[in-house]
This record gives C-alpha cells, sequence and structure tokens, in this order.
C-alpha cells in the first residue's frame, strides 16, 4: 500500500492547517463532485456512452464457451489481500461474472489466495447464484482458499487447470511473478483467457499470453460495463472529466514550475505564493 | 554422545539438501508434462504451505496482537486501568468480535451476520486506500511531471538534453492518459492522443519484458546453484568455486 | 435490515478513515484510524481457520469420491504435520520454552524451521524459476508483429533484452551507443507510461472507492 | 519453413536450459564496459572524504538472494577499502543473515574491526515509518547494535545522529519497503545522495527517481552486480553469471525472431491461398 506522509513533509501551512492537507482536501472535493454529479445524472435517465473494451464484450462469449463446452471457467481474484482495491475491483467482477456464469449454469471455481478474500469470494458467488434464480447450482467446493504462499497458490492453481479443465480463466486483481505462470499453463490446458490488471509489471506477460487484457484503470471500470448500471457508468464520465482535471493541473504545474515570470505574476495577482499554494503538495 | 549428536545434525543438514533437491527436481518434471512425481510435489507444497500459515498466524498474529494485550487486559497486568493504552486495548474486542462472526457462516440462519465483517473490512480499506492512492500515486505523479527544466541539471547537461528528456515525458503522460478515456470515442484529437498513448505503454511493456527476463534467468542460475554447488559437488567432495 | 445494515457499516467505516487523515497526526481519530489498519491482519488470521477448514474439506470430499486419493491423503498429512509442529514448537528456527512443552527440547533445532527451509522455500523457488521456461515459450508464440503496437512492443523488448549483454555494450548505432539508447527508454517512454498507468489508476481506486463507500457499487454483498 | 509454428514448446525448454546450463557449468563469461548508472555509484564512493559514513540498508530476502547479494558483496569490497564507516540497518526481516554473511565474506578478511569501522544495526520493523524516523534520530529506533552493545558505546556510531550526518545512503532492495520508500521518506526531506541496486523486476519502477536526480545511480539486477564487481575488480557471482544470462537473451531475442519468420511465413501462404 503506497505511503500515507503529509504532515511530515510538509512544513507549510495554512490558517495553521498543513497546506498540504488543504489542497488534497480541495482536489478530492471535486474529484468527489465529478463522481457524484454524473452518477446522479445517470440515475435520472440519461444515456451514457462508454467506448468498447474488447476483454469485456468477449466476457459474455467467453463463458458461453465454457457452457457449451460442458466445462467450468475459472476466475482467479488476484493474490493481493483486500487492503488492495485491485482485489475488490475483482471481487465486484466476480459477483458480474458468476451471475453470467449462473445464468448458463455453469460452475465457477474461484481459487483464493488471502484467507479474507475467500469467505468474501464465497459469498460474492453464493449470492450470484441466488440472485440468477439458480441457489442450487452452487457448489461450496468451488470457491477454494488455496494457500497462503504466492507459489502454494500458483501450484494448486495450475493443478485445477490441469486436471478440472476449465474452458475459460479470467485473471482479474493484482499478480506479481505467478501471472506468466498461470497464463501458460492455461494455454497449453487450451482455455480462452482474459485478464486484467493494474500491476504495471505483468501487464506485457498477460498482454502476451491472454486473448485479452485489461490495461490499469479499464479493472476499475469493469464492473460498470459488466453490470450496465447507469449509475456506475455515469460514474466513469465523473471520472473522465477528473482526467481533464489533471491533465490541466499538470500543464499548469509545468508552466509554473518552469516559468519564473507566470509564477512571481501570480504571486503578485494574488498576493499569496501561488505555485506553493497550488504545486506545493507532496 | 557427542559423536551420535553430530551425525544426527549431519543427518538433518543432508537429509535436507536431498529432500530440497528431490522436490526441486519434481517441480521441474512438469515441463515435461504432468506426471505423478509433480503432482506429489504440488500435494505437499500445498499441504505445507497451509500449515504454515495456520501456525505462523497463531504465533505472529493471533498470540502477539490479540492474545498478550487481551490477557494483559484481563488480568489487570498490562496497561493500567483507565490509561490510553488501555482504551485501544479495550477495542480489540471489535476485531476478534468481528472476526468470530466469520465462522457464523456455517449456522443457517446467522450466516448473513458474517456479512457485518465484510461489510466492515471493505468499507475501511476502502477509505484507507482512497486517501492512500489520492496522495502517493495521483498527486505525487502529477508533481513528478512537473519538474522540467531543473536548473542545476540545467546548468550541468544543457537545455536541449533537459528538454530533450522531459517533453516526451510530458507528452507520453498525457497522451497514455487519454487512451483511459472512457466515455468518448476515440476518434480525431482524441483517438490520435490516445494511439500515441498505447505506444507508450507498449513501449513501456517492452522494457518490463526485457528486465523480468534477466530477473527469471538468474532466478533459475540461483536454483543450478543449488543443485550443484549443494548437492551434487559435496557429493563427490568438488570445492564449489567461489561462494 | 440484512442488507441495509451492511452498507450502513461500509458507509461508517470508508467515511471515518478518509475524515480521519483530515485531523492533526496524533488526535484520538488518526490514532484510531492507525488501529483500525492493524485490526485486519488479525481479522485475517481468524479467516485462515476459515480457509484451512476448507482445504481440509475440499480434500476430504475428493479422497471420499476417490479423485487422486492417495494424493489428497499426502496433502492431509502434510498440513497436519507442519500445522501441528507449528502449533506445539513455535515458528522460530530455536524452540523457545513455552507452556505447552515446558524446557523440553528448549534451544533445539525446530523440525518446524526445517520443514519451512527444505520443503517450502525449494519448491517456492523452484515454481518461480519454471518462469524461465514459460517466457521462452511465450516468446516463441506470442510475441508476433501483428499491429504496430505490437511491434513497438517488441521492438524495446528486443532492445532492453540485448541491452543487459554485457557485450553489447560495445555497440552502437552510429554516434548512439546501446546503452544511451536503452536509458532514454527506461527513462522517457517508461516513465511516461508508468506514470500514466498509475495515476488513471489511482483515479479508477478512487472512484471505486467512493461507490463502495456510498453504496453505489454493492454487488459484492450481493442481493437479499 | 511450416515446421516452424508447429514445434513442441518441450524442444524450446530443452534448448533453453541447455543454453543456461552450459555456460554455468564450463563457467564461460561475458565482459562488458560498465553501465554509467554503475559508474556514477562507483565515483560518488570513491570521492567520500575519509571517516564518512555510509549507510547500507539491505532490504532483501533468500528469494532475491541470487541478484542482490552479490552486490551487496561487491558494494562491501569497494566500501572497505576506503577510509569509511559503514552502518548497515535491515528492513526486511531476512536480510539481516544476508548481510551478516557478505559482512564475514568481507569485512572481517578485509582486517576491519566490528564497532569501529563497520556496525549491523539489524533489523526494525516499520518500514517507510522507521525511516521517517531516521531522519529525526538513528539512534532512537537503533539503541543497540545486533549484538545488544549500546549504541553509546560503539566507535563506528560517534557523532552519527540521524540520516544527516550520513554521507551515502545505499539502498539494496528487493520490493517495498525499500528504495521508493528511501526516496520519498527520507531523501525528499534531506537531499542526501542515494545509490540504489535493486532486483531486474523493481529497476523500471524506480527509473522515475533517476530522472529527478533522487537517485544517483541504480545498479539493476545481476547485470549491475557483475558491473559493480567489474568495477572493483573482484569478479564473482554477478559477473560469472553473465555467461548464462547473456546465452539466455540471445537465446530468447533468437526466439522471438523465428517465431515472428514463422508468423509472417504462415500468414504469406494464407494470403496467398485466398488470392
Amino acid at each position: 500500500m503506497p505511503s500515507i506522509a503529509v504532515d511530515s513533509l510538509s512544513p507549510v501551512t495554512i490558517w495553521g492547517y498543513p497546506l498540504a492537507k488543504a489542497v488534497m482536501g480541495v482536489l478530492m472535493a471535486t474529484f468527489f463532485a465529478f463522481i457524484l454529479y454524473y452518477t446522479l445524472k445517470a440515475r435520472k435517465g440519461r444515456e451514457v456512452y462508454v467506448r468498447p473494451i474488447a476483454g469485456l464484450a468477449a466476457m459474455n462469449e467467453a463463458v458461453g464457451r465454457a457452457t457449451e463446452m460442458g466445462r467450468p471457467i475459472l476466475y482467479v481474484p488476484g493474490i493481493a489481500d483486500v487492503s488492495d482495491i485491485q482485489t475488490i475491483a475483482a471481487i465486484v467482477i466476480l459477483g458480474e461474472v458468476a451471475k453470467i456464469a449462473a445464468s448458463y449454469d455453469t460452475r465457477t471455481i474461484v481459487p483464493t489466495r488471502d484467507p479474507l478474500v475467500y469467505p468474501i469470494a464465497e459469498e460474492t458467488v453464493k449470492n450470484a447464484y441466488t440472485d440468477a434464480g439458480r441457489p442450487d447450482a452452487f457448489r461450496r467446493d468451488d470457491v477454494r482458499f488455496l494457500s497462503d504462499d504466492q507459489f502454494a497458490f500458483t501450484a494448486g492453481t495450475t493443478g485445477i487447470m490441469l486436471r478440472e479443465k476449465p474452458a475459460t480463466n479470467l485473471f482479474m486483481g493484482a499478480f506479481w511473478a505467478e501471472s506468466l505462470i498461470l497464463a501458460e499453463t492455461g494455454f497449453l490446458a487450451g482455455a480462452i483467457q482474459i485478464a486484467g490488471t493494474a500491476n504495471v509489471s505483468q501487464l506485457p506477460f498477460f498482454v502476451a499470453a491472454c486473448d485479452y487484457t485489461l490495461i490499469g484503470e479499464e479493472l476499475y471500470a469493469a464492473s460498470a460495463y459488466l453490470s450496465k448500471d447507469p449509475q456506475l457508468l455515469g460514474s466513469l464520465k465523473g471520472s473522465d472529466l477528473a482526467k481533464v482535471l489533471f491533465g490541466v493541473l499538470i500543464l499548469l504545474g509545468v508552466a509554473c514550475a518552469n516559468l519564473p515570470y507566470l509564477n512571481r505574476l501570480l504571486d503578485r495577482v494574488f498576493g499569496l505564493p501561488a505555485y506553493e499554494l497550488l504545486f506545493r503538495f507532496n | 554422545m557427542t559423536v551420535l549428536a553430530l551425525t544426527w545434525q549431519q543427518a538433518y543438514h543432508d537429509g535436507g539438501i536431498w529432500v530440497a533437491a528431490i522436490l526441486t527436481l519434481a517441480i521441474f518434471s512438469f515441463l515435461y508434462r504432468d506426471n505423478p512425481v509433480y503432482k506429489l510435489a504440488e500435494h505437499i507444497f500445498v499441504g505445507v504451505a497451509a500449515g504454515y500459515t495456520v501456525a505462523y498466524a497463531y504465533w505472529q498474529v493471533f498470540v502477539p496482537n490479540l492474545w498478550y494485550p487481551l490477557h494483559g487486559l484481563y488480568r489487570g497486568s498490562y496497561p493500567g486501568r483507565g490509561t490510553e493504552e488501555w482504551w485501544w486495548t479495550l477495542l480489540l474486542h471489535v476485531p476478534a468480535a468481528l472476526g468470530l462472526l466469520f465462522f457464523l457462516r456455517f449456522s443457517r440462519r446467522f450466516s448473513w451476520l458474517s456479512r457485518w465483517a465484510i461489510a466492515f473490512l471493505v468499507g475501511a480499506y476502502a477509505g484507507v486506500n482512497l486517501i492512500a492512492y489520492f496522495q502517493s500515486d495521483l498527486i505525487l505523479q502529477t508533481k513528478g511531471t512537473f519538474v522540467l527544466l531543473d536548473p542545476a541539471r540545467l546548468a550541468e547537461d544543457g537545455w536541449y538534453k533537459v528538454l530533450a528528456l522531459n517533453i516526451p515525458i510530458l507528452i507520453g503522460v498525457l497522451a497514455s492518459l487519454t487512451y483511459f478515456f472512457f466515455s468518448k470515442p476515440h476518434r480525431g484529437v482524441l483517438g490520435v492522443s490516445a494511439r500515441t498513448g498505447i505506444f507508450f505503454l507498449m513501449a513501456a511493456f517492452g522494457a518490463s519484458f526485457g528486465y523480468t527476463v534477466m530477473a527469471r534467468i538468474s532466478l533459475f542460475i540461483g536454483r543450478l546453484q543449488f543443485l550443484s554447488y549443494d548437492w551434487i559437488y559435496p557429493l563427490f567432495d568438488l570445492k564449489p568455486p567461489l561462494s | 435490515m440484512r442488507r441495509t445494515v451492511p452498507l450502513v457499516i461500509t458507509f461508517i467505516a470508508g467515511t471515518f478513515m478518509i475524515v480521519s487523515f483530515f485531523f492533526h497526526e496524533g488526535s484520538i481519530p488518526h490514532k484510531l484510524a492507525g488501529r483500525v489498519k492493524d485490526w485486519g491482519i488479525i481479522i485475517a488470521a481468524f479467516a485462515v481457520v476459515l480457509g484451512t477448514g476448507n482445504i481440509i474439506r475440499v480434500s476430504l470430499h475428493k479422497a471420499r469420491r476417490g479423485e487422486d486419493r492417495a494424493y489428497k491423503i499426502v496433502l492431509l498429512v502434510c498440513l497436519f504435520t507442519t500445522m501441528g509442529l507449528g502449533l506445539v514448537l513455535g515458528v522460530d528456527p530455536r524452540i523457545h520454552k513455552s507452556w505447552l512443552i515446558g524446557t523440553w527440547r528448549e534451544g533445539h533445532y525446530n523440525p518446524f524451521d526445517w520443514i519451512y527451509n527444505q520443503v517450502q522455500l525449494p519448491l517456492g523457488a523452484t515454481m518461480f524459476s519454471l518462469l524461465v521456461f514459460y517466457i521462452t515459450s511465450a516468446a516463441y508464440r506470442a510475441f508476433r508483429v501483428r499491429s504496430l503496437e505490437a511491434g513497438i512492443l517488441l521492438g524495446t523488448a528486443v532492445l532492453v533484452l540485448l541491452g543487459q549483454i554485457p557485450f553489447m555494450s560495445y555497440a552502437s548505432v552510429g554516434d548512439v551507443s546501446m546503452d544511451s539508447i536503452m536509458y532514454w527508454i527506461m527513462k522517457v517512454p517508461n516513465v511516461a507510461a508508468k506514470r500514466a498507468i498509475l495515476i488513471g489508476a489511482a483515479m479508477g481506486i478512487v472512484s471505486m472507492s467512493l461507490k463502495i463507500i456510498l453504496g453505489i457499487e454493492r454487488s459484492y454483498l450481493g442481493g437479499d | 519453413m511450416e515446421w516452424l509454428s508447429r514445434i513442441d514448446r518441450r524442444w524450446l525448454y530443452l534448448v533453453m536450459a541447455a543454453v543456461i546450463i552450459v555456460p554455468f557449468l564450463t563457467q564461460t563469461t561475458f565482459k562488458g564496459p560498465p553501465s554509467q548508472s554503475a559508474k556514477t555509484i562507483y565515483h560518488a564512493i570513491e570521492s567520500l572524504p575519509p571517516g564518512a559514513v555510509v549507510l547500507v540498508s539491505a532490504d532483501y530476502d533468500p528469494g532475491s538472494e541470487a541478484e542482490i547479494y552479490p552486490m551487496n558483496v561487491a558494494i562491501f569490497h569497494h566500501l572497505a577499502h576506503k577510509d569509511v564507516r559503514v552502518i548497515c540497518t535491515q528492513l526486511w526481516p531476512q536480510g539481516r543473515p544476508l548481510v551478516e554473511k557478505a559482512l564475514a565474506k568481507v569485512y572481517y578478511p578485509a582486517g576491519k574491526k566490528y564497532g569501529k569501522d563497520f556496525v549491523n544495526l539489524g533489523y526494525k520493523s516499520g518500514g517507510q515509518l522507521l525511516i521517517n524516523k531516521m531522519v529525526e534520530s538513528i539512534r532512537a529506533p537503533f539503541p543497540t547494535d545486533v549484538f545488544g552493545t549500546p549504541v553509546d558505546r560503539i566507535p563506528a556510531m560517534r557523532g552519527v545522529e540521524s540520516l544527516k550526518d550520513v554521507a551515502l545512503v545505499i539502498s539494496l532492495s528487493a520490493g517495498t519497503p525499500g528504495t521508493k520508500e528511501w526516496v520519498q521518506q527520507a531523501q525528499a526531506k534531506l537531499g542526501f545522495p542515494l545509490a540504489a541496486g535493486v532486483t531486474a523486476v523493481t529497476a523500471p519502477d524506480i527509473f522515475p527517481y533517476l530522472n529527478t536526480g533522487q537517485l544517483i545511480g541504480i545498479l539493476g539486477g545481476l547485470r549491475g552486480a557483475a558491473d559493480y564487481e567489474t568495477l572493483v575488480d573482484r569478479p564473482g557471482r554477478g559477473v560469472r553469471g553473465m555467461g548464462p544470462q547473456s546465452t539466455g537473451h540471445l537465446l530468447i531475442v533468437l526466439f522471438i525472431v523465428l517465431g515472428n519468420i514463422g508468423y509472417l511465413l504462415a500468414r504469406r501462404k494464407a494470403k496467398g491461398g485466398d488470392g
């Protein structure tokens, strides 16, 4: 998890309050406002355009293929614990995938590495099968805790791939070195594979070895795509607006940091060290 | 007696090397194909790792973080009643209770209560992550892009060198960001920018790939060193070349 | 009730963790947030029991059905041996005195540690080193110049791979040495793309967390 | 050429294994000029004034021993030949035995005295918070060394109150907490020169700090170790690893090329068939 260390790093204060935190608070509030605005707007029924993401468009087809072949699907929600939001994103996507699988009457095998992810994943899959009206199709043995050890988990998961022969492998969440072991074994077992992670160092391997790969933020957007919930889709638009905001901030920051004249001018006009105020927020 | 102790120690050490070496070869046998020996090693691995996790969680988490403090609390030995630490220790009942809620999953009537623990964890970690990533990734990375014309660098390297390094980074960051635009079709200016972004992303993936290959070969060399220097060389009384 | 209470808990827990950040360091909410972060590992320790129970149950079911019976028995034997030794003797390399075993064998080597070092570590390291071979086959079958994008990935990968070879450092294209090309790749496109992914992912995290806290995203809690 | 795209993967594995094992057993190796980054670190240590204090933070474990340990040894060789005091700390518990091994290999044979020329303060938990504390004081989180000797009685620690008194920090890191935390928590505040020796996988992630000048240099993976061994003229595991490492890299490049030839031929053939 990244660091939280604002106080100690920033001696600058405004009205006795650390400036860094104040700036962060303002930026955060703006970010929240964007997301909430578009979420509420979508709730009122405004259609939201979202660009296609190939990996997600193929999800239905991938689950359908497993059904046709009469084989289960394998869903690995990453190997991080719940403190990593990628894992929570993976669980949320698992909920949607399990719903599709349940409606096709296909088994969903979920190996987990974190002891806490295991009950959460089980609850999610169980609920998905219940929501799809097939509580009987849910098998408790399909959601498994394999091991806390990274490679014991990998060995166990490859074992499932080889022996229970899932037709579709989905790898969503935080992955490290095991990414390629999983993806290559899955390829050898002849499965369709869709991966998604924000772990940059593993992306090349997923891109190479899987049929589709969700890159970085696409993983977080996936649940909105799959559920087609207008509110969630709306929040994507809010997040896009935030990207514009930060893009502008970057350009402004570059200008201020590199053009001393501009900085001095702002200082004179606002009577405040503008650069300090805006950009000393580490 | 000493002799016996020595041989026991020797067996403890040499036996260990043999076990490790055989298991190492068992895993490598998977490269040919899935086989009973590999399968055995796999099951040993999963079993041992699971047992390890329980013992580790008990001694390294449960005992020091929950058992000792609560034990002290009830016996009144530490911390002193009414002190700040006493209150914090008292609060440890909350995670203990949440942890116990998980066991209600086995009850048909109360299994829904285990959702409370899940709700608490997911909520708390969502809050922590929101702050942590906003601060470290969003703000620090944004800010990291500002530094273009560091005066010290300018004097040393000359402005064209500094610019040649930093302008492409700026373009790359902005272009790659547009790739993550979801609510606009990637056409026109946005399309060009997103495509440029993909080029940057792919170049970064290629770089990561190159470095990862290096790391993985080193790992394999590490296993070879174990097999030859720790296992085979001593068998023939050979001296490993440098350690 | 079954659905609302968890949402309220999520909301309160999440909001508190955010708000506490804006308090001064050393204030009560700030300290409480610090403690709450530690609770996760305590709750996880309870979940370990659940998870291990699941391993045992799944293995027993399979063994009973006759699927891989011998293997599952080996798994269970390894599990109980390791767990038993660890719980009784502790997890340190040398056995400490404990109320369970008194001073018996105190200071001796701990067989639990032996199992860790001679079984678990080598197995993990070897699994890890299999990657060399997977990279080989992936390089052969998957790295294809299907498009310009794939070509760029490949081109940089090959450049970096070659750049790591010592004698390639002598090579150069015109005036530009191999080393400096590699450094440029690492310092420019690599940095730019990583930064964009981090910024984008952070935005995804922030908006997802917000949606979870506000209960807009709640599929992980399921229906009623 | 049809067979190219239908080769069984096991032949690829076999060739790969051979290409690594043969140079490993014959101890074939390749030499090259050290990278710019390694040279920068070398010169930084070379230009340290006599009596300067260097802090080596060994934040790695047996899993990354293959890559980082050779760097650790090479850097110790360099430091042992300079008149500098070395303080070792670890952010990873498994780092301690590895540092002790490296010290035993280099420092004692070089005739250096423990406590006078070098000291090992050991492992403390806390990660980035620990680094944060060390900015203010090293003695508060580390009241004693690994042998339990109070820091006040250790000559090597004389005059060393906090990271402000350290001339150079070398972060040997295999992940988190590691180099990134050293930059964010300490270097950003005090501005001391910081050198990094990291695993190849983490190297790309810390290059941004090389751009901003917060790192003076990076030793990445086994090649970084080999570079440094070459610079201090003490060839060890790093230099010897360059044989298998180089042949392995070349083979992967060859496979990428062959794979693409097969692919392009197959595609051309498919096109021809249609036309």
